[in-house]
């Protein structure tokens, strides 16, 4: 098998060939800046526009709570620093948990040393936060709790319903990062009682550079870009007008076969988990087994480290991933796998493959295949392996 | 982000496996790490180096470097090998990546626990031989399964 | 004639074809994310790596010193905070000039609400600072000096390497604005002696959505954005790899093209002001004659209101600016022609054409014979111009 | 950003010019914010409006907003110019954005000041009629060209 087979779609997914088909007009043809007066550039803010309000309704919310931004990073720090500069008469403490991105993770450690207190949640064996803990962690001076709704390694979904529900009864707004989530699984702002969201585009068939932050109306934070008067003078900056198209269509079409899509994708993540699961000994799957995003499995495979493994998937044309992308290069293992109990060196050696429409059933046999035979290299050449067996 | 060099020996590493009666077996790293190298030697009564062997656990770098100094050090005197720096093995292997030299480092360490387990089996004094730093089993944690 | 005229390049340029060529293999094929670990995600690395040493050298910049952003308005965001932030110990004073873009000038008037102290120079009638008294505002306090390489409206150059010099000798870091400068004058870092600098693709043919702050070696200012680990830790975010790739395509581009471009667009911008000025009576140029942008030229039109003009040349095909275009929609004249002298209903009068090397003499010849119509249907409508023709 | 009304007024605006001798005649709004509206009436012994003219500086919606008051008060009577309200104005113009709702405000001003200079003149006084805010003049500034 020659053909790559990519199985990080958390990691990022390929634009679809319907998005940038989308977009190429405003590249070359629609240039125009959409703040300009004239007929050429207005309908390009027509575009911004129509894409503003397909997103919207796929989130169940109003175009006007749908502000643009340059990816999820940037929505989360907007959130969160936007909060804490604008709510810092009534409070300084932030409630988060422990498995977050490090988008979420770093800018609440900066905000550390400016002066905020931030509860970090534990989570329990699946990842999922404890809400007594979140309940008694609400103090007189806390002004958010962000949360979010599903894990971008293990793939587990908060109760993110329960959580607003939490918030709201306390007064304390609620941000959650559904970079993994949208696009993926039903997000009603309204029905969930999410008062900020972050999403991003290259997630779910979008462009790279594009996200947004949803910004429930009344809800007042600032800018955190500061500049022009674009996004209804909250996010400054030249609209990224071909961005926002190929997102409203990425959007568009994540929607609409969203329901297909993951009928499919948890066929073959569950046929996948499961030969792994029945073929390679001293393994586990991470996250909870119900509650995760279609298209995640996650394993530790005990006496190996996850560098090599991902290395040898490689040759044989397999995209794969250790944790978060991000953070590759790092020699930590993963917070999230830390946070869910597993000891390092499991951690260790664990694997994340994400899935997509596009995978095959022969796809996954393969995979599995290889995982099975460079597992059986690894731990051969393993000496915690060797002293496991002589120890038996 | 690896040099040929390392792929190649990360692919088909030399000298992989154990010996079993081994003059010296070293052990160092540990699993919180990320990373553990064991190395074997079989040293004749000349103190040549006659064979030698290796395990690990860890990254790409790990293994090759792991691989580089096995071959390093076979049919060499037992102070010629001790002579051996990380530097001498990442050189080999075309360079590192800044944050995997440690792994060279690793390599390095293996070969004189190794060798200080083969002095100390022997009441021999090696110049320059350093104790190994840690044991890797302290550290190590149990989950189920 | 019924194709458009675009004069309006200082908003945005279109995005050249080559351009669009070299990023849309990057969407659907080599779609990886940088931050991966396997080779086909490696690519992208590669591909994000050549580009920024194409603009590096563009600069006369190291690779390691430039950072992508979101745009133009992010990088003065970061630029400034940053730096307000990473120096709070040493000061709290700003300096900067009342002409700046609003990316900058909002930005610091933000700081002002933050316990900072901003000093907002003045510039002579041609839009330009005055170097005594940047010297005389410098204080021990003083950590930034942040002025524009050259304005967006009337397309003034500042002595960027007088002010550089300055700001050495007094020991104080120096961030510019290039946004309207890189990619159509010659900028040396090193030689101007700037410390950091911001510039926007989609502003020299590179696509929207994609910025970019350099930051000299050693200068310690932290991220904006944080998260992953992303442009050597600086700048959290999945890298946009198209946008990347597209921006140092367009500054390759841009480079190699920019003497002859600038001596086409001089001499059909003389030739537009020009004619403007002999057969428009009642009519000045705005900024200064020489050192100016080449492709800029700023009008102020006695007795009439700008919108009005430009509804009028759109109706006539030809997109054109009257001051920033964030901005339109606003009811306030521009900051930058009431900074250099101009009464209000002079600068509510103004209009800004914009040139491209796509621009022909018959395209401006049009123009200016639409501008000439248009003036004097909306003078002959106006209550300050009988005024004036009765005052006589 | 403007209905087609508003584009087809601004285009194509009803009564421009001047009325020598006009019965009244009023100008409000002042350079610095970018609009001036002059209005000139030709009223009839019956207090009828038989003839009305407007100068307008001033953005698309300033044009618009004059050309439709024109419009509005042309055959009307005083009491009746008197009660037409900016909203009547803008309706008439099938809306205008939010940002340009002073522009009407401005227009219902300048049938007001055109009135007012009406009345002055023949020493009568209208029911609802207000005397003009400010005069444009005392705000005008000089340049040199
Ligand atoms: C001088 C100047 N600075 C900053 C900006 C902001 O750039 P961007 O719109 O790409 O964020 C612009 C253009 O809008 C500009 O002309
Ligand atoms: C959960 C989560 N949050 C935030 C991000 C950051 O998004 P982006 O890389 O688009 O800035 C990611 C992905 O990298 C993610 O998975």
């Amino acid at each position: 098998m020659e053909k790559k087979i990519y199985l990080d779609n958390a990691a990022t997914t390929k634009t679809r060939s319907e998005v940038v088909e989308a977009m190429l007009p405003y590249f070359t043809e629609k240039f125009g800046n959409p703040s300009s007066i004239y007929e050429f550039a207005s309908q390009n803010k027509k575009a911004v526009d129509e894409s503003r309000s397909i997103i919207a309704k796929a989130l169940g919310a109003d175009s006007s709570e749908i502000y643009f931004t340059g990816g999820g990073t940037e929505s989360d720090n907007w959130a969160i620093k936007a909060t804490a500069d604008a709510y810092s008469q009534k409070g300084n403490h932030i409630i988060t948990s422990k498995i977050e991105h490090h988008a979420v993770l770093h800018t609440c450690e900066y905000l550390e040393k400016h002066g905020y207190e931030v509860t970090y949640l534990d989570v329990d064996e699946n990842g999922i936060i404890k809400l007594d803990q979140l309940k008694k962690a609400i103090r007189p001076t806390t002004i958010l709790i962000t949360i979010m709704f599903a894990n971008n390694e293990i793939g587990t979904i908060q109760p993110v319903k329960e959580i607003g529900k939490i918030a709201k009864e306390h007064n304390v707004l609620f941000h959650t990062d559904a970079v993994q989530a949208f696009g993926q699984v039903p997000v009603d702002v309204n029905d969930l009682g999410i008062d900020m969201l972050s999403a991003s585009a290259h997630k779910l068939g979008g462009p790279k550079g594009i996200g947004l932050l949803y910004i429930r109306k009344g809800i007042k934070i600032r800018s955190f870009i500061h500049g022009g008067a674009q996004e209804r003078q909250r996010r400054a900056g030249t609209e990224n007008v071909p961005g926002i198209v190929g997102f409203g269509k990425a959007v568009e079409i994540a929607l609409e076969t969203m329901d297909a899509r993951a009928q499919k994708e948890i066929e073959l993540r569950d046929y996948l988990i499961t030969r792994v699961l029945k073929e390679i000994p001293y393994t586990r799957v991470n996250g909870d087994r119900l509650r995760r995003l279609p298209n995640n499995a996650n394993f530790s495979f005990q006496f190996i480290e996850g560098e090599s493994l991902l290395i040898m998937l490689d040759m044989n044309h397999i995209c794969a991933s250790s944790g978060s992308a991000c953070t590759s290069g790092s020699l930590d293992p993963s917070h999230v796998l830390l946070a869910i109990g597993l000891p390092h060196e499991i951690a260790h050696g664990s694997l994340r493959l994400t899935l997509s429409e596009e995978n095959t059933k022969e796809e996954i046999d393969y995979t599995v295949d290889k995982i099975k035979e460079i597992v059986d290299k690894l731990r051969k050449m393993s000496p915690l392996y060797e002293d496991f067996i002589k120890r038996r | 982000m690896y040099t040929e060099k390392v792929m190649e020996h990360f692919s088909n590493p030399r000298n992989m496996g154990e010996i079993e009666n081994a003059s010296g077996v070293g052990t160092v790293g540990n699993a919180k790490c990320g990373d553990i190298m064991r190395i074997y030697l079989d040293i004749d009564e000349n103190g040549i180096i006659q064979d030698v062997k290796f395990k690990t656990f860890g990254c790409g770098a790990a293994v090759a470097t792991s691989s580089m100094a096995t071959e390093l050090v076979k049919g060499k005197t037992v102070q010629e090998a001790v002579q051996i720096t990380n530097k001498a093995v990442a050189e080999a292997l075309g360079g590192l990546p800044p944050v995997k030299m440690h792994c060279s480092l690793l390599a390095e360490e293996a070969i004189h626990a190794a060798l200080w387990d083969y002095a100390e089996k022997n009441g021999l004094k090696i110049e320059g031989l350093r104790k190994p730093k840690s044991d890797v089993h302290e550290e190590e944690e149990e989950i189920e399964y």
